[in-house]
């Protein structure tokens, strides 16, 4: 029982953050390219869960959530999720060939992209590995139309996906589930590194902004509020932790976990996006500030992998 | 206690309801903070006022009706039951026009009401300054006396300046005595936004779009017939507005109950997260009952010194509170398509900033606190 | 439209809030029957809502809801809300016969109830005049057998009753209608008097009581607290009296309003009884405050004549 | 990250589990604040500590395993889950004994950890005054030095003992330099509840139980072997007691994922608030997971000098909160049946109190904006 991160985990972390520290922007349009080239050939983020047979690192989908969290919290667009997300689909439904051939360019930062249902897909226009899965099987997809579908938030970019060729390549089931698990997971990790971003940007503007002679920090209405958040932000760290921990090691209550966290880190992410846009006042609703793009992106992932109510309702009790 | 309506005002009510069916536009205007949408939306008030529907409240002689002020809440019903737009001409109307037929000159009032009430002359509110938000006793932009043109010098800063980028005139505060602290020394002025030395630059918001501007002034110069009320009465005098931002005037509950309407609708159309739907409606409700009630309390007494400022406030709590979450629950019924632009998206963003803007709800239950409960003040520094 | 009390209500409240202040205990045994005979004798309030012709006042409910207001303000417990209840289905189910024999009764103060279905009645134990509503018929029910339920709230009675001999006197759903919509509002009306109650021991108390070196009253977050509660009751007044006047002129909206009341003033009060007892601290769990009265008068509130989940339920959108 | 447990953690969780099942009393005990129920709690914590459950942190000398952290939580998740009855001997066991491991003398340590772990001594703990309820540093009880007699005399009054009705010792601070303000000269005392001088008055409670009591000190005497610590470091010794209580110790997630599980058991039996029912469990969980994760700090860098004080105030908001809901939402559950007595509404008045003791959740709150969030300290007089 070690609930903390090993000191290679926390090395990654560091390591991701002071990248992101000097190079994150939150406004590019799309994701920036040449941070990903970094992020992956430096870092290996890409490569991270994708075993070393097929030319991963070996390590697992919790170092990846390890990496998101640190996305999250620099409000980085990127297509990591949509990365992990297809190649453990894969590792869980595709055949040898499919994996051999697929998982060596998603872990060299090849962006990937996984089609499941008619709503719209995650990194879609932007993915030259496109699989689709259904309840038939997981197909490979060459040459489908993408279009961009323009949201509220434009960090989660996300498009439809239609036509082209599909080859069958492996088990649909068993390729879905685990995707839905580790898109939950992962949305889990965003929301946490965001939410503690999110506290932070609205602790440190409070203890700035003066009003009424004294900073608006030590009103203790405001404190009260900010001391509610910390409490939702440390909660959802761990809720989340546990649950990339137990995805990755396949663990019994897995699925129970990722309910878990998916509800409550959006919940709690929520409620923390609303509070840091009230307690910014006027200047959170400017396009100069980065208050509004924590609520955009807080609402986007309420919504990406289903939301907390549909989580909610999948629990067993 | 008597809940009906009069034949007086039963007639005015459907009066009102005829003319908006047959005219109000079918199509939602363009967004009144783009240059096209504003101009749609002066076209728009240009119809109402050829009806006498732009400022029923106000005497016939200025383009109104007389209308009572349970008519007023009838006719704001009516307004935003039928999916009207916006009111472009909403600083002017329900901010400044309170003031000048409390505070102005007959002078005054025949220069500026009618073109208000037509909605030729659109005013802009500049009240908030970078370091006076919420706080606004300790605005600095200042105005320096000119004796020998008879007038002002304004200097400063305003910001959150709501039409600023393509309204014609303003209004605010100005600290006038440079010796006076907080309240005191501060004078009303009204300013044309083309005047020499004024410079306005547009704030881009969540939306994209510039509905708030900055408003820079260097030696502006205005007349002493551009003073409302005396020199360095100006807090005395503006505090009435406020009030009427934050309380009756501005959001009158036929504009949630109507959006709590559309709410249900949504919920007809695609189901679920019923119990938000029905939480929602029942707040709207309970808006408009306790609206009917303050609509008494000012008719039989009339406004008093506190009393009608703090109820206002109890209003703005409850409808900026209410007004988030029906758009919420709105986009919860949405679900992933939430993220797809639509009205409901364009009406939440909106929504975010109604605990902010016309005092920060903080500030309201600081009013609450003290003027209606009567708790302790705090020391504030 | 005139949303206010009118003279007559207003002298009404005053007369009953002046002799419920020198008269009032909350903690008599089942109710204060002097205190009862007082205020039927002196003030009719058991009579308010029965017409002339029965022996009443002939003024309506809403006026029975003004007293019903006060008695929910000093926490009294008192057979009038189970008496305007039953009297109301007499009134809208009855025979004319029953009409005349029992309404002159219950407006001269003798205690009433109506069983309605399976669950404990209100007052049914102390009752005098016990009526029972089915879908078959409104009966007049004599000799019942009747055992008192002991419950968290003791201020508000509930017995079982069952046997007794039962005699037809009436339709059944018209009186069953009434009775709940009456029921609803009474209660909305008790519900709005505690709040405002509850409010003023609140601000009171947070006036008086220091903690590091200043009254807890003067500290800005339980100040902003405070306000969000007096939001909560003055909204609650405003729509209790809406409803019962709606219902007390049987307007076309009653039904819609009633459902609002209820869920909305019991829902406020639950809120606001929660706040009592955290604001006040330790004094709030012990016996001699009465902070625990209001909770615990809330909590059985809420439940009476039907939850603010089963109202809600019941709005028509 | 791992979060498996070892072979011997394992163990030692199937031993508990498979004794509680054997031991467990199938009724639940009467409640501890009757005479009769303290009598059998007391015989309880006697056949714990027979089989070595009482105290299993402790060292094997006093009656303890010297449990790891992690084993100490499995315990308590068992306890709970095995519906076992409360601790009688709480305020000894989880708040006092801590600080006689750490600042005791061999000599107390003996004399009075025997006693504790057995349950043949039960203490009870007189912090509150009745004008220091949160503000623990404005106590006015005292403590006089009696050089001749080689102690102190003890005047005052303290409230909000719990268990100090039936309790057979108490331990508080007093203030033993009358010259001292807020945190300075206070002194830790333990003492006999039936000392000459000592008078118990019972605080009827909302569920009619005395669980707490009112504490009268007349002239009573303390010899110098009964002070915990050095005279007038009081406050130091203390807080240590405070943040115990607060935090990890008290509250141990085993309890409320236990009352979640009855909770989810309800919902099966009779339907309804799916809803909140759901979020009660995830909550639970998320409290348990939160543990985990300060069990893994404390065992790994120790308590810290702020850091474990104020973690413990983020769990005491969130479990005081968390138990409230639950509760609540178990009598909505039973709908009109939740006003008849019952276990849930029993448990519904204890949490009540959860936000108040130990440390309001507003005093917690203070704790984590100032010491966790660095934000500004208010002035407090």
């Amino acid at each position: 029982m070690e609930f903390a991160l090993s000191e290679e985990q926390q090395e990654l972390a560091a390591t991701v953050r002071s990248l992101l520290a000097k190079r994150a922007d939150p406004r590019v349009e799309r994701y920036d390219a040449e941070l990903w080239r970094t992020l992956c050939e430096q870092i290996g983020v890409a490569s991270l869960a994708i075993p070393e047979e097929h030319g991963g690192f070996g390590a697992s989908s919790f170092e990846t959530s390890v990496v998101l969290e640190e996305l999250g919290r620099h409000l980085v667009p990127s297509p990591l999720l949509s990365s992990v997300v297809t190649a453990e689909a894969l590792l869980a439904g595709a055949d040898d060939d499919a994996k051999a051939r697929l998982l060596p360019r998603i872990a060299a930062g090849e962006v990937a992209a996984l089609v499941d249902g008619d709503g719209p897909t995650l990194d879609g226009d932007l993915a030259s590995i496109v699989v689709a899965v259904t309840d038939d099987g997981l197909f490979e997809v060459e040459g489908p139309e993408t279009a961009w579908v323009p949201t509220m938030d434009q960090t989660i970019r996300l498009a439809t996906v239609s036509g082209g060729t599909r080859t069958r390549i492996g088990d649909g089931p068993a390729a879905r589930g685990r995707a839905r698990l580790v898109g939950a997971v992962g949305c889990a990790a965003l929301a946490s590194g965001l939410a503690a971003r999110a506290l932070e940007m609205t602790v440190a503007y409070s203890r700035e902004r003066v009003q009424f002679g004294r900073p608006i920090g030590s009103f203790q209405a405001l404190k009260h509020r900010m001391a509610d958040l910390l409490v939702l932000s440390e909660m959802s760290r761990s809720a989340s932790w546990a649950a990339s921990y137990a995805v990755a090691t396949h663990a019994e209550d897995a699925e129970q976990l990722a309910h878990v966290a998916k509800s409550y880190c959006c919940d709690a992410l929520s409620t923390i996006a609303g509070e840091t846009i009230q307690l910014h006042g006027g200047i959170a609703i400017t396009w100069e500030h980065d208050a509004h793009l924590v609520f955009k992106r807080a609402h986007a992932l309420g919504r990406l992998f289903g939301s907390s109510r549909e989580h909610r309702a999948l629990v067993t009790l | 206690m008597n809940l009906d309506l009069s034949e007086s005002e039963l007639a005015f009510r459907d009066e009102a309801r005829t003319w908006l069916a047959a005219n109000v536009p079918p199509e939602p205007l363009p967004s009144m903070d783009t240059a096209e949408g504003f101009a749609a939306h002066q076209e728009w008030e240009r119809r109402l006022a050829d009806a006498r529907w732009s400022v029923v409240s106000w005497p016939r002689e200025y383009h109104g009706r007389g209308a009572s002020l349970v008519e007023w809440v009838l006719f704001e019903e009516e307004y935003y039951r039928a999916g009207s737009p916006g009111r472009v001409s909403q600083n002017g109307i329900f901010l400044l026009s309170p003031i000048l037929f409390e505070h102005g000159t007959k002078e005054q009032q025949d220069r500026f009401l009618p073109s208000m009430a037509t909605g030729e002359q659109i005013w802009a509110q500049c009240w908030s300054e970078p370091e006076a938000g919420s706080d606004l006793a300790s605005l600095r932009s200042t105005a320096r006396r000119d004796d020998e043109r008879g007038g002002w010098v304004l200097n400063g800063q305003k910001t959150w300046s709501s039409r600023a980028t393509y309204a014609h005139w303003g209004f605010g505060l100005f600290r006038s005595d440079p010796e006076a602290q907080r309240h005191h020394g501060l004078t009303y002025f009204l300013f044309p936004l083309d005047a020499d030395g004024v410079t306005v630059r547009p704030i881009a918001q969540l939306d994209g779009e510039a509905g708030f501007a900055e408003v820079f002034f260097e030696d502006v110069f205005v007349p002493d017939a551009d003073v409302l009320g005396a020199p360095g009465d100006g807090w005395r005098v503006a505090m009435s507005t406020a009030g009427n931002e934050r309380g009756l005037s501005l959001r009158s509950p036929g504009r949630f109950c109507a959006a709590a309407d559309r709410l249900v609708d949504l919920h007809r159309e695609r189901g679920g997260f019923d119990d938000a739907v029905v939480d929602a409606w029942i707040k709207a409700q309970a808006y408009r009952l306790y609206t009917w009630g303050t609509v008494t309390k000012l008719r039989d007494g009339g406004p008093t010194s506190d009393g009608v400022g703090a109820a206002g406030s109890v209003n703005k709590v409850f409808w900026s509170e209410l007004d988030i979450a029906l758009h919420e629950t709105a986009l919860d019924i949405l679900g992933p398509e939430a993220e797809v632009e639509s009205r409901w998206l364009d009406g939440y963003t909106f929504a975010l900033s109604g605990p902010i803007y016309a005092g920060t709800n903080e500030i309201q239950r600081n009013i609450v606190a003290e003027r209606i409960l009567g708790l302790p003040r705090e020391g504030r520094g």
